[in-house]
């Protein structure tokens, strides 16, 4: 308990966190303050090609293990069963209705690749270390939740059209994940001498970038609520604060059947806990326009995301501890 | 100048079904179309602006397409399904254009 | 495809006057707008490119408005007080749009 | 609210031309003009998007122009030229603005 | 004299002043070179999270003391008082309307952070040190030049709508002060500990990207010289270098009660000095629409802050070091 | 020949290569991943600006000499000469017409700033050293070309309106020549101190910019190629790679003739083989619309750039260091 106020304050008082909290404030009092789409969009695309590249090169020199192999089908499996346990908890917690309520599921099944960038970096000053195939891990849980909330909804919905082989593609093939994966790669193949020709891109300034970065998530977040305004019930928001919980759970569970290390565990637990807010959204819109966006926008980025970075990483690190041992 | 008569269709619809709609047109035969970027807006689902948006679910874009007034049932027929479902205005101008040949 | 008569008002205004201008709008009832970025022109007071400017006191939008006909007027009256002190020019244009209920 | 009869004349042309087409217009005794960025588009000379493009030889702008209707052919005369050459298209509608004298 | 000479000389050859004038030239000479606004705004966010987090960061550890706080006084004061000498310079010295005269007048009695960077930036190559917390002054500088301009303004304009309750939002909260001193808490709170994490982002790297922004600088400052021509008469040029004069002088009457070190002095005349080009004119165009931007801006950022850069800052530096010693 | 496959291997293994091949995949694999343009825009300033400055810096200390002036001179006159070797070629080789064949032979002629940062880092991880003043050969090579095609399109089309003062005008200040020159100057007065001051930002970040700039490179090459399908003949395909070679070859004679050092040889060689793909298209869409832009772009863009970045430069440093010796 002592612990997790002392990670938790620790936490709170980090600049990432201070920044988001700025951005937020900022939004919600209807300062000007924003960041231009393209910069938004830049800061995104280094973020994920640094984490890409340092997981990748991290790795090189060991071979593949089973650890490995069953780390990125938990991955998978986690991403295509969290939906169902979202779908569920939605319809007994709230009255949201079918569509509405598997569209969100989609999103807690995937991931928040900031939430896990957020959380290496408490780690990395806790100095508790994790694998470098984790950032596979996390590309690996991207796409897995869409298909299973789209068969939900075609369960439901006579009108969708579902998946069809273009949205698939675009699934699949979308920005965030051929970026990640492919500097991952190149990480794996160029190894410490090509970290060593660019790290002084993709490791020292990281730190600052992801601060301006949460800067506009605050912005965005803060926005997004006083848009959303009415949008999001009471009881929707409680889910967005217990499935995280829940998610982190099911997270920890897969990490002792395979026998995790404490920071691979935490990870795991991050990235279950964590809800997507880029490519889900993306795919509900073209598969299930029907679906509220301000719904799961609102709970993902409003609501998770926050509770995540504040509360939950901290919680998620203690418990693992506690369970696991350092 | 010699002006023909001509459509002008404008489309505003969601930044992640362009490419589908402009599939859509190009199938229905229309000879072409220019997009140009939609930064904010309002309507049934909300007020948005593009700034400090990350994510690529949101966002619109506006199609602007000119077409031969008799290209111009087929054009709509084409789109109506994708708009029907999705949030979207579309506009009908009249219209002139020099150069007939190229609409 | 039923098409039924709309109003196209077209509004440029300094981005500065953008949220002035759009609550005007709200206020005066349409029930929606797009606004599209406008990235340089030429007026009374000058010409003027957005590329390197990094006043946000600089820069137009273009703000586009469907509105039924007999909503017009009302809009009209509502956005002609900033217009008249503020820079910017307003065309209205006779257009047709599906689905009447949307405007 | 007292409406005057205009022309809205909108080109879309190669950004690379835009400063030689708005000199033009400017010659031909045009008042003012708004440009637009536009970011894809699909004609003859097959699809393109702005997204990605790092040679400024490539993209459009649409040019927006709103003149009194007695200015129209000046203005079309002075146009035609470059657009005869260059890629692009005009269209040309009727409007109606606020405030006579500013166009 | 000489030392003036000597440290002109050297400012004039040091890179930031040489990539201004590049991009001064090259817009004079209708070179297209020119930068995304998403990436000059991006700079312009870069600049202000690095200076208030650096400014910040140096005062934590430090309380409280009087110095503080009579120099944030002094800032709100000089900012009040500044409009009303320009108000008169320029109805003396120019024929300018008095609408005019007084939008003019406000961006004198508000700052350009720019200017203070650059400052900041030639102190510390004179290794001449300053406190942390002129940020914080720089920031309190921004607003009130504006209340008094609309003040004077509604006193010659029936028609002025000055300042509505909006407005004032807008003008307290706009994203500059708000990230300035958002970033200055969050250096404040996270202190050395803190700037150490990211200081390989806000601290090595600054001076390169202060570099490309007094690039584009330039570029603008020149594109709004040539559109602006015939815009503003010899005599507002002229007082457009007397009036940043008269500004140090009464930045350097208020430092010298309060007895300021010799860095912080010379901010506080440049601050005094200089003229703000972008809240101040997003301000007047709201508020007093009737006033010509064509003139506030060519003189703020084409007369002003040029002179300034070039030959102000040495000036001052020099002035203080002679009346304070070193 | 021993030493060319360990080149070409270590040249294909390394991050900036690797990172271009996934922006190529990525692309015919229709992901939708890309740049913001201004952040494309953004980057590619910052590289004419890096170099640039370093180029010039590096030279400082330096007096003029003999050689310097020869290579400025050898850039001028290959960059004017190899138009009319391209024509020949496309019109021997391909059944281009005249117009289109001469708008090609301009790209030719010109050169490509990216192939060239690629082949001076290459030699730095060689550590074959090159001469500083390589930058401004870069830059005297640029405009030549246009202005010989544009000839040889004066001689064979009525209709061309050819070079008026406005296109002169943007030929010789486009903003990447003012940029690379004007650092280069800048670069050169304040010398090594100046160099000290922005390293941080020009230096070391430098490699990991130019891999997300490839990224991007490779990302619009492919879809240039995805959507010129058709529009370049097989012939036209094979011109792009033999031209290359051509180019190379007159620029080791030349750099032989001056006796250049072998860094100095290989970027002649690299310069004289690379292809314009900004500001020659530019040119040619304003002076020669009728040209096919799909025909250059491709050629230069999807052909000859990767070419030049896989196989070429590695070539060419392999013929230097034989003939030249090390
Ligand atoms: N009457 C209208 N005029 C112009 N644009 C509109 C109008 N209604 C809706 N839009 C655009 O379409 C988007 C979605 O509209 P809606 O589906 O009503 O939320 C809005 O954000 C606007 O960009
Ligand atoms: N006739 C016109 N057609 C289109 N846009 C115009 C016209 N006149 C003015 N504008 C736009 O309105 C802005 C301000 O105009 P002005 O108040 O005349 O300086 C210009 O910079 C243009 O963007
Ligand atoms: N019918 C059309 N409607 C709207 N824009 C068009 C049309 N045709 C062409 N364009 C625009 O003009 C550009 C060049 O057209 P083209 O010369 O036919 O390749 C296209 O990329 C579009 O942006
Ligand atoms: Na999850
Ligand atoms: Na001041
Ligand atoms: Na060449």
């Amino acid at each position: 308990m002592e612990q997790l106020f002392s990670l938790a304050q620790q936490n709170l008082l980090s600049p990432i966190i201070l920044f988001f909290a700025l951005g937020f404030s900022a939004a919600i009092a209807k300062s000007d303050l924003n960041f231009p789409e393209a910069i938004a969009k830049g800061m995104s695309l280094y973020l994920l090609f640094a984490i890409g590249f340092k997981g990748g090169a991290s790795l090189s020199g060991y071979g593949i293990d089973a650890q490995l192999i069953l780390s990125l089908l938990s991955g998978v499996i986690l991403s295509a069963c969290l939906p169902f346990l979202a779908f569920v908890l939605l319809r007994i917690m709230t009255k949201m209705s079918a569509i509405d309520a598997a569209a969100v599921a989609a999103h807690y099944g995937s991931i928040s690749i900031v939430t896990f960038v957020a959380a290496s970096s408490i780690l990395e000053i806790q100095g508790i270390t994790f694998d470098g195939y984790m950032v596979a891990v996390a590309a690996t849980m991207e796409a897995p939740a869409i298909i299973s909330a789209l068969w939900l909804i075609s369960r439901k919905s006579k009108e969708s059209k579902g998946l069809d082989s273009e949205l698939m593609r675009e699934i699949l093939l979308n920005g965030s994940i051929v970026l990640l994966i492919g500097s991952f790669f190149i990480g794996l193949l160029t190894g410490k001498e090509g970290l060593s020709e660019i790290a002084p891109f993709i490791s020292a300034p990281f730190k600052g970038v992801l601060c301006l970065f949460l800067l506009d998530m605050g912005l965005v977040a803060g926005r997004g609520l006083v848009n959303a305004k009415g949008a999001v019930s009471a009881r929707a928001v409680l889910f967005g604060i217990v499935m995280p919980l829940a998610g982190a759970t099911a997270g920890l569970i897969c990490a002792m059947i395979i026998g995790l290390s404490l920071g691979s565990t935490v990870l795991m637990m991050v990235l279950s806990a964590s809800a997507s807010y880029i490519a889900v959204p993306a795919a509900m819109r073209v598969a299930v326009p029907e679906a509220n966006p301000a719904i799961y926008l609102t709970l993902s980025l409003g609501v998770t995301f926050p509770f995540n970075l504040t509360v939950g990483i901290p919680l998620y690190v203690t418990i693992a501890s506690a369970v696991i041992g350092a | 100048m010699d002006m023909h008569e001509a459509k002008r269709v404008e489309i505003i619809i969601e930044k992640i079904m362009e490419n589908r709609l402009t599939d859509l047109l190009i199938e229905a035969g229309v000879k072409g179309f220019s997009v140009l970027p939609v930064s904010g807006g309002s309507g049934r689902s909300g007020h948005w602006s593009r700034e400090g948006q990350i994510s690529r679910a949101q966002g619109m874009s506006a199609v602007v397409c000119l077409v031969k007034p008799d290209r111009l049932d087929k054009t709509l027929d084409a789109i109506f399904p994708m708009l029907d479902r999705h949030i979207g205005v579309v506009s009908v101008t009249d219209t002139k254009v020099m150069r007939a040949e190229l609409f």
